[in-house]
Formats: structure tokens, C-alpha cells, sequence
């Protein structure tokens, strides 16, 4: 299912306090299975918070913010926090339309997630 | 753009597709005036409903047959837009029960069909005579494709 | 990419369908590992058969069908690529005599097959027995596509 | 023929000396005809030298090639001179395809252009 060669993740950055994962690429049907599987194993490490990078994100359709719902879950219920940042216009559409920004921390910068 | 213009896609059942219709959406939607947030709207709704016919229609089979036509079209007030034709060979349902859930609470699923009917001016499901499901959808420039 | 994809197309021959066709071009290259300058490449020679087919095959009416069918491929020493057919009902003409000219001098007009001639790694041009013009070129990625 | 809404020229600055054309979008088989006309008309004000923006082009394809050159022989054709600048990678290497870059006067800034 997964396709390794195909991954999505540009760089995780791991500190004390948290995870830094970078993506880059369409987060779309084709490539949410896998990041999934990738992100559901770096939210077994129960980092306190885990920050995604979405900067390089040009494209996500409703599989991927399903896949980011997923993770989210379970970082919350380990009472760990999860922040998006770096969005472009059209990632955050996609999470206004779905009123799914309600539910997570969303930030302009890495900065300002790192604060949160 | 005065003619109408008209461009049919086949492809498979395969989410390797769905980047290649996108780069065909994205710039037919530019040449018709789209503005950047409407011809991302326009290319969401259409890969969503793909996203549909390949899991629900074809339960993932990557091989079927999906085709997609894009006319362009006058609608109210003059304004351009582009029609969405999505058939496929795939199971059929009853179009009633083909909609989005709720979304009162943090879930995965079910967040298709709410995003074609934001972002689309109109939709329509029916089962033709010769099986599969046909989607037909439109999209305006402009105002009235608020979100909401 | 181990599976074979495979997308077709069929537009109007005319010359606003170019970069919808384009669209798609791109992001099926990027989608099978071609860098930027190999799928610049590929774009441009498709996008010239088409205009030609366009001018010539079809002495410029707009409203005449082309089918173009993007195929996935595995070339010599396993090198990915993408095989192109454009198919057009148009005028059939002997294919020895689609030829670039030489680029000794100055002008416009004959660039379109040496820029297909440059940039493919295969193309084949032939008059299929049901009518108008087939165009076959395959294009890999990686070394062996220098200009030349 | 020429469909005005859809000019690729985006900005015309004349000076004594010069024509600097600013064009934005592919020039493409839909596009060229359009800009052959306008730079047609332009290059009969026979400005004494020519230069052509195409920092805002992606993509141009022979027909787009074979418009300039038909522009840059009547520029010639009153001893005038044309150049070209600001050409990204894909835009460049059609002229060196089609071997035209030997004929034109192709530079990198407008300042460069400027100097020729
Ligand atoms: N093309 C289709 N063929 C069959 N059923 C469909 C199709 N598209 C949507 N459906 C049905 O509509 C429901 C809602 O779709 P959607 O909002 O995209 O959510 P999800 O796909 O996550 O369940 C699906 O669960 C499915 O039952
Ligand atoms: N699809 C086609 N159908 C018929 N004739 C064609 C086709 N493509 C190319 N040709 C012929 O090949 C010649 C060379 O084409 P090309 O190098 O693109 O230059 P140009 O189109 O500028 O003449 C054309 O002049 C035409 O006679």
C-alpha cells in the first residue's frame, strides 16, 4: 500500500518537547494512505506536541485533512497537542469549508506554533 | 471566451489520475477567467468526486473506467463557468442517500459531498440506463460561489 | 512507478484546448519522476504535434477531434517513461514528408517537428487505415534525452 | 482574429531611444497571432531598439518563436535592434532547440538589455 520512494515527508526535526514534521507535495488520495501510516507511527512516539510543517503543501483534498483528523485524535488522546502551520490559501479553504479549523490550532509560522 | 469549448478525460480508476485531471482543470478554469480561489473550488469538487468513484463506485479496484468532460458554459447574467460531467461504469446507489454528513464533530469521512455542494453552484447524481453513476456539476465565475 | 497509467484526452482542434492538454502533460510527467527540463520537453512536443494537427491535418477548423492517450512505459535499462499518441480524422499526408527544415537562416515556420524530432526519444508518424494522421513518440526520463 | 481581452502585453514603456515591451502568460498557438499584431504595430513606430520583457512568460512554444522572429526581420529590416531578457530555463531552451538563439540578442536584467 505504502509506496516508501513516494513519501511525502521532506524532514522530521524531533526535540524534547516536540516533533517537527516537514511535508512537502499534494496531500491527495494518491498520497494520504501512506502518510497516514508514517504519521500514525510518529504519533506512537507520543511527542508532547507535534508541529506539521505545510508550507511546501500546495494541494490537500478531503483525505488528507481526513488523514490529519486521524492523527489528531490520537495525539489528543494521549493529551498531546497538534498544530498546523504554514498553510497557503487553498490548504486553509479546505479546512474553513469542512469547518474542521475549529478544531485545530492553526498558525502563520513556525514561530507562533512553537508558542502555542 | 465566446465558443464553447470542450474537453473529454478517460481515465482509470487509479488516484495516480488525479493529479494529471487537476493540471487539466486548473488551467482550463484560468483560460475561462476563473479567479485562483474559484479554480482551486472548481479542482477540489471535481477530485473529491473522483476520490468518490474510486472507493465507493469501484470499492478501490484501480483498473475502471472513469470519464470526465468539461464544457464551458454561460450561466446567469452572462457570466462564464464550466460544466462537470463525471460517468462511470461502477455500482449504482440511490442518489438521495449520496451526502454529506453533519460535521459537528472531528471526524474523518464524510466530507466529499459537503465540499462539492460548498463549492459548486449546482450538482446533480442520477443513475443512467446504461448503469455506473453520473455526476453533472457547475461552476461561475464570480460572485455567488461564496463559501458557506 | 510500477504499474502502467494510462489518461486520454480528447479535445477540439483548437488552439484553446493547448494548455489544458498542457496541464495534464506536467503533472503526469512530474507524477512519473521526470525533472523539470524532460517534462518541459514532453509538454513542448505534444503541444507542437497538436498544433500541427491543428494548422495542417486540419487547415485550422476549430471544431475537429484529437485523442491523445498518455501511456506510461518502461524504457531500456528500466528507465520510466511516457508514450504519446495523437490521433486526428484530418488530412492524411505521406508521413516522409513531415520533416524539419534545416535552421540555417532566420524564419518562422518548420520548427514544430525538429523541436519534436529533438526532444522525444522515439516518434513515428503514420496514416492508420480508418483515416487522418497517427503520431506516436515516447519520451524517457533521465540521461539519453541531451539535445541535440 | 486578435481577441483584445486576451493581450499578453501587459505593459508598454517608450522612451527616446527605446520600446520596452512587459508580456505575461504563454505564448502559445492561442496567444500568438494576438501578439504578432500588436508587435507588429509597435515595430512599425520603428523604435531604435526593441526590447521584450519575458520574465513573466512560462512557457512559449514555435509559434511564439516564429512571432519574435518575424517581429525581430521588420526591426532589422530599419536597422533597428531587438533584444530579449529575462527568459526563465523552458523559454530558453526553445531558442537553443530551434538554433535562434544565435540570431537574437538575448540577455539576462533589463539593465543588461539596456547596455547592448
Ligand atoms: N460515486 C459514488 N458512488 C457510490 N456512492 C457514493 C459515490 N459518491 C459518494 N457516495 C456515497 O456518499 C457517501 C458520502 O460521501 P463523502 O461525503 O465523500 O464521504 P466519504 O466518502 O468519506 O464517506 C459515501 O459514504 C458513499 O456512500
Ligand atoms: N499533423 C499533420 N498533418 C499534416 N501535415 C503535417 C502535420 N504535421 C506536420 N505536417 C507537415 O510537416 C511540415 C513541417 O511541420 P513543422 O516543422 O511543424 O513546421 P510548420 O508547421 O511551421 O510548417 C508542415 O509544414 C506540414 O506540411
Amino acid at each position: 500500500m505504502a509506496e516508501k520512494q513516494n513519501s511525502l515527508i521532506k524532514e522530521i526535526r524531533r526535540s524534547d518537547g516536540a516533533t517537527v514534521v516537514v511535508l512537502a507535495g499534494d496531500v491527495d488520495l494518491h498520497h494520504s494512505p501512506e502518510l497516514h501510516a508514517e504519521l500514525v507511527e510518529l504519533a506512537g512516539e507520543r511527542p508532547p506536541r507535534l508541529l506539521l510543517d505545510l508550507a511546501e503543501v500546495p494541494y490537500m483534498d478531503s483525505s488528507g485533512v481526513g488523514t490529519l483528523v486521524e492523527v489528531f485524535r490520537r495525539v489528543s488522546s494521549y493529551k498531546g497537542k497538534m498544530v498546523l502551520f504554514g498553510l497557503n490559501d487553498r490548504v486553509r479553504s479546505v479546512f474553513e469549508i469542512t469547518k474542521l479549523d475549529r478544531f485545530f490550532t492553526i498558525c502563520e509560522t513556525e514561530e507562533q506554533a512553537a508558542e502555542t | 471566451m465566446s465558443e464553447t469549448s470542450s474537453v473529454e478525460l478517460n481515465i482509470a480508476s487509479n488516484a495516480k489520475s488525479l493529479p494529471v485531471v487537476r493540471g487539466a482543470v486548473e488551467r482550463m478554469a484560468a483560460m475561462e477567467g476563473f479567479c485562483e480561489k474559484d479554480a482551486h473550488g472548481l479542482m477540489l469538487a471535481i477530485d473529491e468526486a473522483l476520490a468518490n468513484v474510486i472507493r465507493h463506485g469501484y470499492d478501490g479496484r484501480p483498473d475502471q473506467p472513469i470519464a470526465i468532460r468539461l464544457t464551458t458554459v454561460t450561466g446567469p447574467n452572462e457570466r462564464p463557468g464550466i460544466a462537470v460531467e463525471v460517468r462511470d461504469k461502477g455500482r449504482q446507489v440511490d442518489p438521495a442517500t449520496i451526502q454529506g454528513r453533519d460535521l459537528d464533530d472531528v471526524r474523518a469521512g464524510g466530507l466529499g459531498v459537503h465540499i462539492i455542494r460548498t463549492v459548486m453552484d449546482e450538482y446533480d447524481y442520477s443513475c443512467p440506463p446504461a448503469g455506473g453513476m453520473l455526476l453533472r456539476m457547475v461552476k461561475y465565475v464570480g460572485p455567488g460561489n461564496a463559501q458557506g
